[in-house]
């Protein structure tokens, strides 16, 4: 782990509406000793638009910014989206298999390809290769009220054969990354079902009846708070929750953030350098409530105290706390 | 060297794409080639008698049949040249059908390769030399494996017909997934009040030898004369002494035993008897929960046991029979929930497979035949069944159909009302399949007179939501999402092969499919047949089935076996390997190689060392003959000098 | 089927009963369109396959030679194909060192249910044998 | 090494068997000849020096019923090692006489480093020099340089099996790597460059089958395939293809087998580098089996045996 | 026919390119170190300093050849009925070989007496024979093995030869020794080589002195009968044999054959190929019987045909040239002059030698 160069690629989304997942992933990896690097001259991943007219075209544009982290003499990109994520995979494997797809992809580009780079998702470097003892070890803070549903989205892990992490219907890493950081996992029945996605121009109202099931659900579960690790789903849950309300008269209010920002909170980043104010629906009660692991300890001890003179202080507690 | 060569039409399966006419001229023109003519339908009784008269006529001495493949018809036409007074060796198929005219579009091109490939058997069949069958005595004894519906029948049917028959059933109870089923459709029969009395049939023949808990180790011969090593697992009680009064079971303290009869519905004890229609109705202890093994102490069901039958230390017991066929009829299993995450398959309780909730409508099963659902016991309202889980599922490897959940989910569905009366009934499906006589009329039934909505489409996913389930799919003739909030989910999950199908057919050496699934000599004309003679398939081992076609086929296989065993001889295949003692070196490579141990070393009067081919052994693989580097052993009718004939034919012409 | 419209090649193939002649079979009756190049050869056994009918038949004018045997375990006599195996990687590995394209000769497994499979191999080893062009091993006509 | 040694050895066990096969001298000063010993006073006509290239071993088959003495160097060990494998031999008739051995000459290499000249006289010193004397000159040569290839590289200069051991066992200074540096070598080349080679190589060839006969391990011998009509592998003609065909049938039949004594190349009239072939195969059975013919007695030649799951062999994508 | 002629050497080339516009010329060459008679080509490396490794037979008795070709065919309407139409392979061409050994030349004159001179002649050896012009080398040095002065011979024997050929400085001196052979040397490439007689003839006597007598008698080899049919005596003396066919087929005097039939479909062909006596096949029976069945057995009839079966039928004259290179190219150096003298009759004088290897 130690000696691993990862090349970062963060993607359009992360350098406009979702900046705060870049700024936060980066600190997450800075703190865990993440190596990386961003590649120069990065374009656009294939994603959607692309892929929707031609798949050579789109593997093409994948396969441009795999090249130039080739040429760099790296073999694992890290990817905090998820479309991105798939753009390479999807590429990639196609590449491999399909030695005149090669050809035909190779031949819209300047610089060949060969195949040599594998795209691994945030979570995935996270979860695999930091391991969740690091994790754990790197916390200083504890957000004792957060309970969170984690929301992975739909091809984070899916289709399954070019993802090749987690299960595609029950995902665990997630899960597993904000237990280890000592938040409250609920268990969540909608974890990779669909948001609406990109629908969200033309369709609106298909995507605020998938959102709010989402949400619905999340609050069903118990959550006080969704965690996601995709730009769209974050967009989708947090920025559209307003729009939501309104068109289903539904009356949500349910802070929707990175994985990465949470942990950024565990790990004691202020919510500036997290980027906690861009969030839509505002996360400051959690933020507020955080303590550093210290005062928590203090807190359980006085707790424990307090437990034992239960009774006496039983009225002076209801004062105090109005 | 006078050969006839007969180029058939096949209607115009063979003559619409090849110019069979141009075939049969060109291959006149051969050398050798005395006669060569085209006929429409050369395997139907004209076509051969023409055949016979051809030999008549023109004084034939060698026959080449282009038509289909020989795995189909070499048989057929190989009787029609004996009759004509030809050695049945003396005959060689070309396959222009399968191979060509069914292939090729370019007529010119499949012309051209037709008259190749029949050349290639002009000049084959001119190296060809008459092989002589030598007969041996067959063992009329029959192995029967598994003790299942379709077993029982071969096996009784067998015995009946007075064979002696051996029935090897792996686990503890013969009866196989129709013990566990409550009722069958489309009569709503109870299953084992009907199985009952077949299963006490078996168990009471005097011609029947049953080994239950028990499996196959090692099959070693041929046809007619198999050596069978069959494993008697430990089951820790001597069931001869065992009276199956199942004190034992009463009192063993271990009770999270998995109960495999009932597929984990409920946990039984650590010694138990699995039903109490049981055969045999013994106990058997399963070591991985008894606390004797896990923990080193107990031993209550030794102290209760009234006619001391445990026997702690019991070990699994090999032993030997002889026997000169096989039925397999090994049954099926079914697909793992767990393979089924978007339903929640392992993970939600309440949601069960097919067969579990058989057993939860059954009387003697766990909650004695009241409908709870597992995760709080309380009886559901809205149970939803969902039809092809797993099945037809490309994406999961299963795309074939499992042939009967459309009617067991029917079937489940009206003895839910029965139960239940005030409970609503959904099933989702793809279609409707019921092909069976009064099959169709029954799942009407379901729906008209039991009120079961039937909802034609998909479910993608099943979710929790609070205490029900939430079965989310598409109704494809409404083009509308549904959802419907259900207390059960009944998944019809695909029927698999067993696990250890694939293993079991190397020992046998028939050949299976992709899916594990047996795979007969022929799907329309030899059904119960496999490749290798002697051994015969029964029941869902061969592709899932229900009950009246595995009980079919267990008949059929007992029928084919009883008409093997007619005779008291059976001719050998004379195509097996032989020695040239002249040339043999006695290097022996061929005995090291030999997959059947069919050859020896035999010392000649003059000392020298040669190798010694024993012909009722060989199986004629050939792997001796390209073994061999002086060509000294040769597999007869494959020998070196046919198939270079046919190189040399298609290579240097 | 492209490259067909060239004339055809020499191709032999060797295919086992059980198996490869069977997959053969079951292409035809599921009417798989194959190129016409093909010369099919029944053996028992993939094991029965010498190497050097192999080497005849390229020696003597064939273009490509094709083996096709039972999948690994399946073999109808238990371990023709594994010996089969070991002797055809064998030959393999020895004709580019003597000057011999080893793509000229394949040998692969495909099963009596394989049809689909079957016509795959068919299709891409013509291809193959098409892009190579004729072989003449020994300047000789 | 004394050859009086070797004489004593021979005598003692010529007592037990029926004949003890060494070297003797030739008929001339650069050749020696097998020799087959059958009464104690032809023991005095042994010879040992780096003149004995034969592989003796050879004769073993042949003489399956006899109780054989044979000399043999490390190289030919190989050979008994082998037959033990195959069965050929009975290892209780055989006495073994082993003799390390640092190297031979190769007659064709020393006539080309004499340009093909009479040799009146020869010499061997022990620091490996070679003195050579023909009508025109008197030549100092090293012996690894007419060595013939296998010494170059010998990995087993002491013999891996024997019933008596006559001077001090060599460990081999040869490295590993090199023994097959020649086939890697030659397999770089174009298609094209290899096929021209063999074309030219296989068409001296006359079919004499002194390759054959000389060869230890084609144990066929009068029941060849080359020869025979049932099966008609082959014709009689002499045209490339059949001697290429030939070729191929030795080397097939040779795969997995071949203990590499060279004896078949050294044979040949007309100078083919028939060995060339098998210690290609050679190569790719170490790689796909870890086999190395003739090392191990227990070992099974892989042509004869299988793995259900071959770990090397990868199924191949056709092109 | 004392007409010399001399060759100049740098004229070597020019003159075989001459000889090549008019016939076949096969000439020695050297390729991997390996010396045979192939077509004579501008580039040709000729190597003429020692032995070819193969003798120049091939020429005349190829290795194989097709005797006849058959053809089939039939009528369309009697598909039963094989016409079969047989066709002798005959055109033989002009031919040269240049630069033969004296004992390869000599081999040819083994080959005559069965196979030209004799009741029956044989049509293709006959044809090949006589288009052929052999110009035969005088030894210009003596090789590991030959002994052709102890059967009769010397390295400048000119029996067989049309022409024989010595080297001296700067050229070559040819003497015509046929009619045909004087033809040859009707060349613009060929000038007056008188001057150079003697200079050859020293060359020839030196060589000649050089050559060793195996036997340790002098005269013809006479070979004892009662050792010729002691069994342990072979056995003993060829345990070591291989029995391949180097010795035979690299024999300038063997000319033993077999004939096999190859059929194709529509044709087959009738082959003679070279057989050699010490192959089991030679004569094994179709009953699987083996008159000759060990090795012994077939190297006494090798020794015998040589040494005693020829002789006695050809007036004494040796079917043994001395060449040398059945002892040369033994993998396993068995040594037939060896043999031949421990065989020799101790007890008879041997007879002297004519020149063409023939009794007195």
């Amino acid at each position: 782990m130690a000696n691993k160069r990862y090349a970062y690629y963060s993607g359009c989304s992360l350098e406009g509406t979702a900046v705060e997942y870049d700024k936060s992933v980066r600190l997450i990896f800075d703190a865990l000793g993440v190596d990386y690097i961003e590649p120069e001259d990065w374009s656009c991943c294939g994603s959607t638009p692309a892929h929707t007219i031609d798949h050579v075209f789109a593997a093409a544009l994948a396969a441009r910014n795999l090249s130039i982290i080739e040429k760099m003499g790296l073999d694992t990109v890290a990817v905090p989206c998820p479309a991105c994520l798939m753009a390479f995979k999807k590429a990639q494997y196609f590449m491999e298999k399909d030695e005149t797809f090669k050809e035909k992809v190779n031949e819209l580009l300047d610089e060949k390809y060969n195949c040599g780079v594998y795209a691994k998702s945030t979570l995935q470097v996270l979860y695999e290769d930091v391991g969740l003892d690091e994790i754990t070890k790197r916390v200083t803070h504890v957000i004792p009220d957060m309970k969170v549903a984690p929301y992975y989205g739909c091809i984070t892990n899916r289709p399954p054969k070019l993802a090749q992490f987690d299960d595609p219907e029950n995902p665990i890493s997630m899960d597993k990354i904000l237990s280890a950081i000592g938040i409250e996992v609920c268990d969540f029945a909608f974890k990779v079902e669909c948001c609406g996605a990109a629908f969200g121009v033309p369709k609106k109202d298909m995507v605020n009846r998938l959102s709010a099931k989402v949400i619905s659900m999340a609050i069903e579960a118990g959550a006080n708070c969704i965690a996601v690790a995709c730009p769209l789903c974050q967009q989708n849950l947090d920025l559209r929750q307003e729009q939501i309300n309104k068109t289903t008269g539904s009356n949500f209010n349910i802070p929707v953030l990175y994985f990465t920002q949470i942990m950024g909170l565990a790990y004691g980043y202020s919510p500036k350098e997290l980027g906690l104010d861009k969030l839509i629906v505002s996360a400051d009660n959690f933020v507020h409530s955080r303590l550093t692991k210290e005062q928590h300890e203090l807190l359980k001890q006085e707790q424990e105290k307090g437990k034992k003179k239960e009774v006496k202080k039983q009225e002076t507690q209801e004062e105090e706390n109005p | 060297m006078r050969v006839g060569v007969f180029i058939c039409h096949c209607g115009n399966n063979i003559a619409g794409t090849v110019d069979v006419k141009a075939v049969a001229e060109a291959i006149r023109k051969i050398p050798g080639v005395a006669y060569a003519t085209t006929y429409m339908y050369t395997c139907s009784e004209p076509g051969q008698d023409e055949i016979k008269q051809a030999i008549k006529d023109h004084n034939l001495n060698r026959i080449v049949v282009a038509a289909c493949s020989p795995r189909m018809h070499e048989l057929t036409f190989r009787k029609t040249v004996e009759k004509a007074g030809l050695n049945r060796y003396y005959f060689e198929m070309a396959n222009i059908r399968e191979h060509i005219s069914w292939i090729g579009e370019d007529k010119e091109a499949n012309t051209k390769k037709a008259i190749d490939v029949v050349k290639m058997a002009v000049a084959k069949v001119m190296q060809d030399r008459p092989l002589y069958s030598s007969s041996f005595r067959i063992n009329k004894r029959v192995l029967v494996i598994g003790g299942g519906v379709a077993g029982m029948q071969a096996a009784l049917d067998c015995a009946d017909g007075g064979l002696e028959v051996v029935l090897v059933e792996k686990s503890p109870s013969i009866g196989g997934m129709m013990s566990r089923l409550d009722k069958t459709f489309p009569t709503i029969d109870c299953s084992i009040c009907i199985l009952g009395p077949k299963m006490v049939d078996v168990a009471q023949h005097d011609k029947i030898k049953l080994y239950a808990y028990s499996e196959i180790d090692e099959i070693k011969g041929y046809v007619g004369n198999y050596q069978i090593k069959i494993r008697k697992k430990a089951t820790y009680v001597d069931w001869t002494k065992c009276t199956g009064c199942g004190a034992c079971m009463e009192k063993c303290p271990s009770r999270n035993a998995y109960d495999y009869f009932n597929f984990g519905v409920a946990p039984t004890k650590a010694i138990n008897i699995p039903f109490p229609q049981a055969i045999p109705k013994k106990a058997k202890i399963d070591p991985n929960y008894c606390r004797h093994f896990t923990k080193g102490k107990c031993g209550v069901c030794a102290k209760i046991c009234p006619t001391k039958a445990i026997n702690y230390e019991m070990q699994d017991e090999i032993v030997t029979e002889e026997v000169g066929a096989i039925i397999v009829a090994t049954g099926y299993s079914l697909l793992d929930l767990e393979k089924l995450p978007e339903y929640g398959g392992g993970r939600y309780p309440d949601v069960i497979s097919g067969i579990q909730y058989e057993r939860l409508l059954n009387a003697s099963g766990p909650t004695a035949g009241h409908i709870l659902r597992p995760s709080d016991h309380i009886e559901p309202k809205t149970i939803v069944f969902v039809s092809c889980a797993g099945s037809r599922d490309k994406s999961i490897g299963i795309p074939y159909c499992s042939n009967f959940c459309c009617m067991y989910i029917a079937k489940q569905a009206i003895l839910t009302k029965d139960h239940i009366p005030d409970s609503q009934s959904y099933v989702f499906y793809m279609d409707i399949r019921s092909p069976g006589k009064g099959y169709d009329e029954f799942t009407r039934r379901a729906q008209e007179d039991y009120g079961v909505k039937y909802i034609r489409g998909r479910v993608s996913r099943i979710y929790p939501k609070g205490k029900k389930m939430v079965v989310k799919g598409v109704d494809t003739l409404l083009g509308s999402q549904v959802e419907i909030e259900a207390d059960l989910v009944v998944l019809g999950t695909a029927v698999l092969s067993n696990p250890d199908a694939a293993h079991l057919a190397e020992k046998l050496h028939i050949s299976y499919d992709t899916f594990g699934f047996y795979v007969e000599s022929h799907p329309k004309l030899r059904p119960v047949e496999t490749n290798t003679s002697g051994v015969f398939l029964a029941g869902a081992c061969q592709g899932p089935k229900d009950i009246p076609a595995s009980v079919g086929q267990g008949s059929a296989a007992a029928s084919k076996v009883l008409a093997l065993f007619s005779k008291d001889m059976l001719e050998s295949d004379p195509a097996v390997a032989k020695v040239d003692i002249n040339k043999c070196i006695g290097c022996l490579k061929c005995v090291r190689t030999c997959p059947f141990q069919a050859i020896k070393d035999k010392e000649l009067r003059d000392g020298r060392i040669v190798a010694d081919v024993i012909e009722t052994v060989c199986a004629g693989c050939g792997v001796c003959t390209s073994t061999c580097p002086c060509g000294a052993i040769q597999l007869q009718h494959f020998t070196d000098n046919q198939l270079l004939a046919e190189v040399n034919a298609l290579c240097l012409a | 089927m492209s490259g067909l419209e060239n004339k055809e090649m020499k191709i032999v193939g060797f295919l086992c009963n059980w198996c490869s002649y069977g997959g053969a079979d079951t292409a035809g009756v599921s009417r798989f369109k194959q190129p016409t190049d093909l010369r099919i050869i029944r053996v028992p056994c993939s094991g029965r396959v010498n190497p050097l009918f192999v080497v005849k038949a390229l020696l003597n004018g064939a273009d490509g030679v094709l083996v096709s045997g039972c999948h690994p375990r399946d073999c109808h006599y238990s371990d023709g194909n594994f010996y089969a195996r070991r002797r055809l990687e064998m030959l393999k590995r020895l004709l580019p060192f003597l000057g011999i394209d080893h793509r000229r000769f394949h040998y692969t497994w495909v099963s009596a249910s394989e049809g689909a499979r079957w016509q795959q191999v068919v299709k891409d080893f013509t291809e193959v044998i098409h892009k190579l062009g004729p072989l003449n091993l020994t300047r000789e006509a | 090494m004394s050859v009086d040694k070797l004489k004593d050895a021979v005598k003692q066990i010529l007592n037990e068997v029926d004949i003890v096969i060494g070297y003797t001298e030739g008929f001339d000063k650069v050749h020696a000849t097998p020799l087959f010993i059958n009464t104690q006073d032809k023991v005095d006509q042994l010879i040992w020096d780096q003149r004995c290239v034969h592989n003796l071993a050879s004769y073993l088959p042949s003489l399956k019923r006899k109780k054989v003495g044979v000399i043999v160097k490390g190289c030919d060990s190989r050979t008994i090692v082998q037959y033990i494998q195959e069965g050929l031999i009975n290892r209780e008739n055989v006495k073994i006489i082993g003799l390390p051995c640092s190297g031979v000459i190769s007659l064709k290499k020393l006539l080309k480093a004499v340009d093909f000249a009479n040799i009146d006289d020869i010499t061997f010193e022990d620091n490996g020099n070679v003195n050579v004397k023909t009508e025109k000159e008197t030549k100092t040569l090293s012996l690894m340089d007419i060595a013939p290839d296998k010494c170059k590289t010998c990995q087993y200069p002491t013999p891996l099996i024997y019933d008596i051991l006559i001077g001090d066992p060599i460990k081999s200074d040869k490295p590993k790597e090199s023994v097959y540096e020649d086939i890697i070598e030659f397999d770089k080349k174009s298609l094209e460059e290899k096929l021209a080679y063999w074309q030219k190589v296989f068409d001296r060839c006359i079919r004499c089958y002194a390759c054959r006969n000389a060869c230890p391990m084609c144990v066929c011998q009068d029941s060849c395939i080359a020869e025979s009509r049932e099966p008609h592998w082959i014709s009689q003609r002499a045209t490339l293809t059949e001697k290429f065909m030939f070729h191929l049938i030795h080397t097939v039949h040779l795969a997995g087998r071949c203990v590499e004594c060279g004896e078949c190349e050294r044979a040949c009239p007309m100078g083919i580098p028939v060995n060339t072939l098998k210690r290609k195969i050679n190569l790719e059975m170490k790689e796909l089996f870890d086999y190395v013919p003739g090392v191990n007695p227990d070992d099974k030649p892989p042509m004869y045996t299988f793995n259900v799951d071959e770990l090397k062999i990868k199924e191949h994508k056709i092109g | 026919m004392t007409e010399l002629g001399f060759l100049k050497k740098e004229n070597l080339v020019e003159f075989l390119k001459e000889l090549a516009t008019k016939s076949v010329v096969y000439v020695p060459v050297a390729d991997d170190d390996v010396v045979a008679f192939k077509l004579f080509q501008e580039n040709s490396t000729i190597c003429l300093d020692r032995p070819a490794n193969i003798p120049p037979k091939t020429v005349i008795f190829p290795q194989y050849e097709t005797l006849l070709t058959f053809t089939f065919s039939k009528k369309e309407e009697q598909p039963d009925k094989i016409d079969v139409k047989i066709q002798e392979k005959m055109d033989f061409k002009d031919t040269v070989i240049f630069a033969a050994r004296p004992c390869d030349a000599k081999g040819f004159t083994v080959y005559d007496r069965v196979y030209k001179d004799s009741d029956i002649p044989d049509p293709y050896y006959v044809g090949r024979r006589e288009k052929t012009v052999i110009i035969g080398f005088s030894c210009p040095n003596v090789s590991p093995g030959c002994f052709c002065t102890a059967v009769g011979s010397t390295p400048s024997d000119k029996e067989g030869s049309d022409i024989l050929m010595t080297e001296v400085s700067g050229g070559f001196v040819l003497e015509p020794v046929t009619e045909k052979g004087k033809a040859v040397i009707q060349s613009k490439f060929i000038e007056d080589g008188s001057k150079y007689l003697e200079e050859a003839q020293k060359k020839q006597e030196d060589v000649k002195n050089k050559v060793k007598n195996p036997f340790k008698k002098a005269g013809k080899p006479q070979i004892s009968q009662e050792k010729f049919n002691d069994d342990s005596f072979w056995e003993l003396a060829l345990s070591k044999c291989l029995s391949c066919g180097a010795c035979t087929f690299l024999c300038p005097t063997c000319y033993c054959f077999n004939i096999t039939d190859e059929n194709k479909i529509w044709e087959a062909e009738r082959l003679r190929s070279w057989d050699a006596c010490m192959f089991p096949h030679f004569t094994l029976e179709a009953s699987g019987h083996n008159p000759r069945p060990t090795k012994f057995h077939r190297f006494k009839n090798r020794v015998g045909h040589k040494f005693l079966y020829y002789p006695e039928k050809y007036n004494g004259v040796l079917a043994c040239c001395g060449c040398g290179r059945c002892i040369r190219y033994c993998p396993v150096s068995v040594d037939i002059s060896k043999v031949v003298d421990e065989l020799s009759d101790t007890n008879s004088e041997n007879k002297t030698l004519t020149s063409n290897g023939g009794e007195a």
